[in-house]
């Protein structure tokens, strides 16, 4: 049976909006859109609230004024709206930074660079893992976009190189390619499900 | 004679894409309303998940990132579900969180179809599982949460201060998780850096098959130990629970909507080398 | 022991990627060096000949990353340079430029971008052409980008910025319209279809050395320089390991993971 | 002078103390050092709870613009894109987001949206591998050739008559297409640490904005 639930009408609706947009540009479709783009800051904007109440505004009124600091730093984030006071909106942001920067660069080293080199070290005893050995010092080859003079008369030989790189790096692009329709299948399968069962009562 | 065929080639490569789109819809339609039940293969990603999370010993404390938005709900969902599951036998307290903004409602849309499971193991809210909500803040967060769960939470989701819950008693930092997990369509990386990385905590990762490849060289590597590869993973952890869901019931639509994706790409392909062969 | 136990070698390895950047940007220097050459950017300046004797526009934009977050603002700020490489082209050969600007990128990136474009405009005399407003369009919603698509009808679209799902739906709208397409993101998984759609790719951390090759600015490709000496000892030290794992030793792994 | 150091050299400066504390704390055993860390990642998170917001008055402002200009029908767009925002935001941050009213308007309204948005790209895609992706060079060629042999894989119909897809498909998976991920991530991954440099070390200043006014 189909729904008479009209909020479930609703979810039908900005389901086929949106999809329709595939097939031409439309008004409904912008109208779907439009009400995404609103609601997504809207919600993004409740659940940042509640961070600011939780961590910074209940500390600050249970007596800890040391979260003062934070809270004027971002209420200074605000500042860029003004062309006058504009600098002010860099110190929050340098702080920012500095955090995410620190907190991500710290552990690069050993967790994208030696983790992953060290497990590079196969011993070369089957074609799996020579083939393996070679394609990552193929690959990494083609990142390295620095020629010395002496290099430069080497350029041509070293276009093989990254040549062999691209090739080598198109197969997996093909393989995660593949890959992502079976996601978006996947998700959109999901949308299905929702018409089909919950919309329309089949199944 | 030459021009007909020349058409038709021609022809091959202009399908309308309102043609291609219906298509595409009918493969998804047709299997969920004729299911046929194909044999599901466990693959060596989904089997170190299982096998990791078969050593939780009662009591142990996993942390559950449902990170995920709606937009990925349709395999997202299963594959929480099915992991939970998992770990609500082997007697896990779960502690669930959010770093993304529609967390929060995606875990209570997730609730409605675990309750029972919950309920069955006699599992009570706030004693062996709690939610936390959202914390701002991506990867500093994760630094913090891993450092000390409560610089970024001082209550859970409904309001409740952390150290009047019973479970968060003994739940501090990085020393008391036994394994994360996160379902994310972000950042996977992030979540390793910040546990494994640093505190070499056992970090499970539950991505869409689109970023599976990214990742993949961690979990070669161990830094992942277990990795659940989107809908086709959360449907393997279902056959591996013996509790086929949603994600199963996907599978079908895998088949067919794969099947007809390869044929527009070996029409468009036939088309385009035999009219420029023509062409010559 | 100071050094947590377990990340002496990684502190080191910091320190001494860090040292050597250093030596490069301050004392070497970047005059002696070049970068190699990168298809996808010297096609631009045919696609922008094309577009001139077409007299179609040419459409950049720079992704939806914005500035402000650490993750995506240098793919954003790579797409500024090409922006500023792109506008210099359409200002001196005469060709229509469009630079729509989306998401919630944010205020500071659509001015630097309008910044850029002025620029561009005033040094080769041509500031009358510049007009912000037909220029660089906001597109909040994908239906605006397929209308556009379809209106505009450019020779060629230029994408180099952070992407996430809009990159298929800008490839797609602008790929039927018959553009030449140039694809650059550092977001890994939408690279695969860039590779796929675009005529032209960068593929992942490439974004970066585009400026250096465009700008030719000495501290940028010393920075380049900087981190290409350590691909060679990766590259090293991968061959090495290898070696000593063939022969059974495990030594250098153990070494590494002090 | 002085007005240069307060509005750049001050930022920059922070960027770099604070910079080095996190990565300081992560290498070293210093107890103080890990307070600090703690102390400044709660920071963080206020100040990225608060940037959250930049966001929204990014989107009210554009939408305000739209609707002065009163350019067709788009300002009807822009006043309804007020509505939904404050509809959400005030019910969200008034009655609380876990309350039943806030989790109505999310389950009607944003999820079916949020859910089809993403997935719809699907039809791109669809349309964008019939039509772009052609065997017209070597590197297409591979591309196109293995995207079918991957696509036929993921298809559990055929992997399940066809075993030798699977063997393949995990060959290309674990062997070829993590070796050359795995190069891309070294890349990026030393991309990442030289960025770090040159951003504690004030080289890189995009994220601070515009010269103006230094």
């Amino acid at each position: 049976m189909i729904s008479t639930d009209p909020s479930i009408w609703v979810m039908a609706f900005f389901t086929i909006a949106i999809t329709s947009l595939a097939f031409r540009d439309n008004p409904l479709a912008k109208f779907a859109e439009h009400t995404f783009l609103a609601a997504t800051a809207g919600n993004l904007v409740t659940m940042a609230w509640r961070n600011v109440y939780n961590i910074g505004l209940q500390p600050l009124m249970k007596g800890s004024v040391i979260m003062l600091v934070p809270i004027l730093f971002g209420v200074a984030l605000y500042t860029r709206y003004s062309k006058e006071y504009m600098w002010v909106s860099r110190y929050p942001t340098a702080m920012m930074v500095g955090i995410g920067t620190g907190v991500t660069v710290r552990a690069f080293v050993e967790f994208q660079f030696i983790q992953q080199i060290i497990d590079t070290f196969k011993p070369l005893n089957s074609f799996n893992n020579i083939f393996f050995v070679a394609t990552v010092i193929i690959c990494l080859t083609y990142f390295i976009y620095s020629l010395t003079p002496k290099s430069q008369a080497l350029e041509k030989s070293m276009s093989y190189v990254t040549r062999l790189g691209r090739y080598l790096m198109m197969v997996a692009f093909g393989a995660s390619m593949a890959n992502t329709v079976i996601t978006r299948v996947g998700q959109y399968a999901g949308r299905i499900m929702f018409l089909l069962y919950d919309w329309l009562g089949l199944g | 004679m030459a021009g007909k065929q020349d058409s038709i080639w021609i022809k091959l490569q202009h399908i309308p894409r309102e043609i291609l789109y219906i298509l595409i819809i009918l493969s998804m339609i047709v299997p969920l309303l004729r299911p046929m039940g194909l044999p599901i293969t466990i693959s060596p990603q989904t089997e170190s998940l299982f096998d990791s999370l078969n050593t939780l010993e009662p009591g142990d404390v996993m942390l559950e990132f449902i990170d995920w938005s709606a937009g990925s709900m349709s395999f997202h969902e299963p594959g929480c579900i099915a992991v939970s599951f998992q770990a609500v036998k082997q007697g896990a307290k779960l502690v669930f969180l959010s770093s993304a903004t529609e967390g929060p409602l995606m875990y209570e849309l997730m609730l409605e179809k675990f309750q029972p499971v919950f309920d069955e193991a006699g599992y009570v809210y706030g004693e062996d599982y709690v939610y936390l909500g959202y914390v701002a803040g991506q990867e500093t967060a994760l630094a913090a949460i891993a450092s000390d769960i409560r610089t970024a939470f001082s209550i859970d989701y409904y309001g409740t201060p952390l150290d009047e819950i019973p479970l968060m008693q003994t739940v501090h930092n990085y020393a008391d998780y036994s394994m994360i997990i996160s379902y994310t369509m972000g950042s996977p990386e992030s979540f390793v850096r910040q546990f494994n990385t640093q505190y070499n905590v056992i970090t499970h990762i539950h991505c869409g098959e689109m970023m599976t490849p990214t990742i993949l060289p961690f979990w070669a590597s161990g830094q992942i130990t277990g990795l659940l590869n989107g809908g086709v993973g959360a449907a393997e952890m279902e056959v591996l629970n013996k509790r086929p869901g949603d994600a199963v019931k996907l599978t079908d639509v895998y088949s067919f909507s794969n099947i007809l994706v390869f044929i527009f790409l070996l029409i468009g392909n036939v088309g385009f080398i035999m009219q420029r062969r023509m062409g010559k | 022991m100071i050094i947590a136990s377990g990340k002496l070698i990684d502190f080191i390895a910091l320190i001494l990627i860090w040292a050597v950047a250093a030596v490069f940007v301050w004392i070497v220097g970047g005059e002696r060096f070049a970068i190699r050459r990168m298809p996808a950017i010297d096609a631009i300046e045919e696609a922008v000949g094309r577009a001139v004797e077409t007299e179609k526009a040419v459409v950049m934009n720079i992704g939806g990353g914005g500035l402000l977050r650490g993750e995506y603002a240098p793919a954003t700020m790579a797409g500024l340079t090409v922006l500023g490489y792109v506008s210099d082209l359409t200002a001196k050969l005469g060709a229509d430029l469009i630079a729509p600007m989306y998401s919630d990128g944010g205020v500071e990136t659509i001015a630097v971008a309008t910044e850029i474009i002025r620029d561009a405009y005033m040094a080769e005399g041509e500031v009358e052409r510049f007009k912000s407003e037909e220029m660089l369009p906001f597109l909040p919603v994908q239906a605006s980008v397929m209308a556009l698509a379809d209106r505009v009808r450019p020779a060629a679209n230029i994408m180099v910025g952070y992407y996430w799902h809009e990159s298929c739906i800008w490839a797609e709208a602008f790929g039927r319209v018959g553009a030449i397409q140039v694809g650059g993101t550092t977001n890994l998984y939408q690279i695969p279809f860039f590779a796929g759609a675009c005529d032209y790719v960068l593929i992942g951390e490439e974004v970066y050395p585009v400026s250096a090759y465009i700008s030719k600015d000495p501290k940028l490709i010393a920075t380049i320089v900087g981190q290409d000496a350590f691909k060679w000892v990766a590259a090293g030290l991968i061959i090495l390991g290898s070696l000593l794992a063939s022969f059974g030793s495990q030594w250098l792994t153990q070494f590494l993971s002090i | 002078m002085s007005i240069k150091i307060i509005r750049k050299t001050v930022p920059l400066v922070i960027t770099f103390l604070v910079g080095l504390l996190m990565i300081g704390q992560w290498f070293l055993n210093v107890p103080s050092l890990d307070e600090l860390a703690t102390f400044l990642q709660q920071w963080g998170i206020l100040i990225a709870a608060f940037a959250m917001g930049l966001g929204s008055v990014n989107i009210i402002i554009r939408s305000v613009h739209r609707i002065q200009k009163r350019e067709g029908t788009d300002w009807l767009y822009a006043i309804w894109l007020l509505i939904v925002f404050f509809l959400f935001a005030i019910t969200g941050i008034g009655f609380g987001p876990a309350s039943s009213q806030y989790k109505y308007i999310f389950n009607t309204i944003l999820q079916p949206l949020s859910a089809t948005m993403y997935p719809a790209t699907l039809f791109f895609l669809v349309s964008a591998i019939y039509r772009t992706f052609k065997i017209r060079t070597v590197e297409g060629g591979l591309f196109v050739i293995v995207s079918a042999i991957i696509l036929l894989a993921n298809a559990p119909i055929m992997s399940a008559s066809l075993p030798f897809l699977v063997t393949l498909k995990s060959w290309i998976m674990d062997v070829e297409l993590t070796a050359a991920y795995r190069a891309i991530l070294l890349g990026i991954g030393l991309g990442a640490i030289m960025l770090g440099f040159r951003i504690i070390f004030g080289l890189e200043t995009t994220h601070l904005g515009r010269e103006e006014g230094t």
